[in-house]
């Protein structure tokens, strides 16, 4: 059987990855890519402990389930904001950004 | 035999994240994001969370990863390929991930957490695990599932609405 | 169950074989004579103008934005489902009641004509 | 007599029981798993080897050809001469490509086709594993597609192919939630999402007790695969083939395997879902005969497919996304609020799968779903008419 430390070891080290990510990249995409990577770091906690502590109550996955829908909803508006932004510094190319019309 | 595939699995996802932080290319950046959800969802498979294991896979690899790669190639600039990777401070913040992930571990090993200190976990996965995720969702926790619902609403107006190129 | 997921691991590494195997045979039989002309963008003959990153329509990004949602509904409709037969009334009528709430956001995208392609 | 009632089940025991002589317990697993796997892992070839024979043949009588008819007897081996040429055929790598991306894509298509099999019933008793959440297993590999495509046309290097790629990507997307919702109905109906258990349960065929939901996940099906009429990306007269324009030799070869490995697995798991699997008269019997009837359902699966091809001209990419997102989401939507409310009534403690009340209940609702949309459609196509200016239609 593998320990819960070590699971909480894989996340802690997963968390500071992330962590390094979302406040050393310099793009925003890369920022977004570290925040989720600290978000997957929880949810490992959440399941190991949900596995070792409490397997008859599902509120360790139930909360990882929670996160993932947070992360979803979080992901969808920062990256619209992003192309929002994007879009708000290169309004004069215009016939470019149509060039092929999708 | 699970603790060797264990230290495979954590090996190869942790390979995959660190790759996904220190890329320069951003797309090839997204693809080791993916490859590090597919490390976490076999993770979570040896914890035996089938069902996270495959919402995993399900809304993070094929949601919200094209969601990223998507705004990568909608915005050209970032594919450009001589931009710095990093700002200038990305040294401090090494250092303090390194300082913050030896903190986390020397707690981690040092906390008593229960019953579990020796390694065995406390009794086994339920087989009906995933039924009673069902009964969890609109039992004890009614009010969080239509929250969720909402939440999922409000974030997809939001984005409409700020993505929208508009006329 | 692990045993059951063993299998899995076990298929997938032989799945994602198979196609290595067949590459590397076919790279062992088959003839490498590339020369530039070859290797060009392939673009009806013409040589290709501009970038290959030209900007796409954020209609593509509202496409995924939509589907995200109904793609996180469904992890939660499934285990609803699997749980059914043992649940009561109250499941219909919450269950219900967060679909209609999605359904509200799909009518509120097609109003606005999100849903369009422009 | 008794041994070929049950031939497979019986074969795999004996076989077991051999290997078992010599080998500890887990080699014998291992082995096992190992032969299992290299057998599903073949599917998707022996799909190309026999469909793109069966395609040609087919759309070649509905366009008034014969098809293949010179290499062997009427031309069966044409697929084989297909894939030695494919073997041999010089592979090129566009200037400016993202190599390691560009040689990965077609692996990881290839290998996603094959992984579906890991779930697909072929009789009783006869699954690769009969997993917990054996159904949303198959939306989630789908996943591993996604992801193929946008490696394949990104790393390209061409325009043609990153457009492809984007148009596929929303036409996987778009498409991808009425397939989950009409297997989610499957789910509710039959409480289970283990492929074995819902074959067990379904004891009238789903197609004539939803069929509201077979008809969302065909189309859905036939969308995720790309077939005809929604085979956007390979327009061939609008943007090429698609993402994987820049492909050729055997890295080519694979993404055709994928496709039509995906149009077998497809074919399979509608048949699981809604035609009953490996039932059929007699199986009680002789389970021996399950697999034959499954190999028969999933070919008439397929061979609708390809009359949908030879029959119905391309949609517009507009069309077909709104498609997707006005009628088919929807009505799976009242489709699955339907089944629930449904499944409330008159019901035992204890129920597998749906009792006759409820099966025939399910079906009016399936009915007056199927006439709302079909009237609400009419009068969308007779508005666009009047818009347009066209007389009649």
């Amino acid at each position: 059987m593998v320990p819960l430390s070590w699971y909480l070891i894989l996340a802690a080290a997963l968390f500071c990855i992330g962590v390094f990510g979302a406040l050393a990249r310099r793009n925003a995409v890369g920022i977004l890519m570290g925040i989720e990577l600290m978000l997957n770091a929880v949810n490992i906690n959440l399941v190991a402990f949900w596995r070792h502590i409490g397997p008859d109550q599902m509120t360790g996955q139930l909360f990882a389930i929670f996160v993932i829908t947070v992360a979803a909803a979080e992901a969808a508006v920062g990256l619209a904001l992003i192309i929002a932004i994007y879009r708000q510094r290169n309004t004069v190319n215009v016939e470019e950004i149509d060039m092929m019309k999708g | 035999m699970q603790q060797a595939i264990f230290i495979i699995l954590a090996l190869l996802t942790l390979g995959a994240a660190l790759m996904t932080v220190i890329t320069r290319n951003l797309l090839r950046a997204a693809l080791w994001l993916v490859a590090t959800f597919f490390g976490i969802a076999a993770i979570f498979i040896l914890l035996r969370a089938e069902f996270l294991a495959v919402a995993q896979i399900l809304v993070y690899v094929g949601a919200i990863s094209t969601l990223i790669i998507f705004a990568i190639m909608l915005s050209r600039g970032i594919m450009d390929p001589d931009q710095v990777r990093f700002n200038g401070q990305w040294g401090v913040v090494g250092g303090f991930a390194a300082l913050l992930f030896v903190v986390l571990a020397v707690i981690v090993t040092r906390v008593p957490w229960p019953a579990a200190a020796g390694g065995a976990p406390v009794g086994d996965a339920p087989a009906d695990a995933i039924a009673r995720l069902g009964a969890a969702f609109v039992g004890p926790y009614a009010i969080p599932f239509e929250v969720a619902s909402v939440l999922l609403v409000v974030a997809m107006i939001g984005a409409i609405i700020i993505a929208r190129e508009r006329e | 169950m692990l045993s059951q997921y063993a299998f899995i691991g076990i298929f997938a590494v032989i799945a994602f074989a198979l196609p290595v195997i067949g590459l590397v045979l076919s790279w062992l039989i088959r003839p490498k004579k590339s020369n530039p002309a070859k290797t060009t963008t392939y673009e009806c003959g013409m040589e290709t103008i501009g970038d290959t990153w030209v900007q796409f329509k954020a209609q593509y990004y509202l496409y995924a934005l939509i589907f995200v949602v109904f793609d996180v509904e469904a992890i939660f409709v499934f285990p609803w489902a699997v749980a059914y037969n043992k649940l009561g009334l109250y499941a219909l009528v919450e269950m219900a009641l967060f679909i209609a709430i999605l359904l509200g956001g799909l009518l509120y995208a097609w109003r606005k004509k999100a849903l369009e392609w422009h | 007599m008794d041994y070929l009632r049950n031939f497979f089940v019986n074969l795999a025991r004996s076989w077991t029981a051999w290997i078992g002589g010599f080998l500890p317990d887990w080699g014998v697993n291992l082995v096992n798993y190992l032969v299992v796997g290299i057998i599903l892992v073949l599917m998707p070839v022996i799909a190309t080897l026999t469909l793109t024979w069966m395609e040609r043949k087919v759309i070649g009588r509905i366009q008034n050809r014969i098809g293949p008819n010179r290499v062997g007897p009427w031309g069966i081996f044409q697929a084989f001469a297909d894939a030695v040429k494919m073997l041999i055929k010089e592979d090129i790598v566009p200037s400016g490509a993202d190599k390691p991306v560009f040689n990965l894509a077609p692996i990881l298509i290839a290998g996603a086709a094959a992984l579906l099999w890991a779930v697909v019933p072929f009789g009783r008793g006869m699954i690769g594993q009969n997993l917990n959440i054996g159904a949303l297993y198959v939306v989630a590999v789908g996943s591993i597609t996604t992801i193929a495509v946008i490696m394949a046309g990104w790393s390209s290097n061409n325009k043609f192919a990153l457009l492809g790629a984007f148009r596929v990507v929303a036409q996987l997307l778009s498409y991808e939630i009425p397939m989950v919702l009409s297997i989610a109905t499957v789910v509710l109906v039959t409480g289970t999402m283990r492929m074995g258990d819902i074959v067990e349960r379904q004891v009238a065929p789903f197609i004539v007790v939803l069929p509201v939901a077979f008809i969302t996940y065909l189309l859905a099906a036939a969308a995720e695969t790309g077939r005809a009429p929604f085979d956007l990306l390979e327009a061939d007269s609008e943007i090429v083939a698609g993402y994987f324009v820049e492909y050729s030799g055997l890295k080519f070869g694979w993404f055709y395997i994928a496709e039509y490995g995906n149009l077998f697995a497809i074919a399979a798991i509608t048949t699981t879902l809604f035609l009953g699997g490996w039932r059929g008269p007699f199986v009680s019997v002789a389970p021996a005969l399950g697999p034959f009837y499954f190999v028969i359902k999933s070919v008439a699966v397929i061979f609708v497919l390809m009359w949908i091809r030879g029959t119905w001209p391309r949609f517009r990419i507009d069309q077909m996304l709104a498609f997707a997102w006005k009628v088919l989401v929807p009505a799976s939507l009242a489709n699955l609020l339907w089944s629930a409310i449904v499944l409330q009534i008159g019901r035992q403690p204890e129920q597998l799968g749906p009792t006759i009340v409820q099966m025939i209940l399910l079906l009016v609702g399936n009915v007056a779903i199927l006439a709302v949309t079909g009237l609400l459609l009419g009068r969308a196509a007779r508005r666009y008419a009047a818009q347009h200016g066209w007389a009649g239609a």
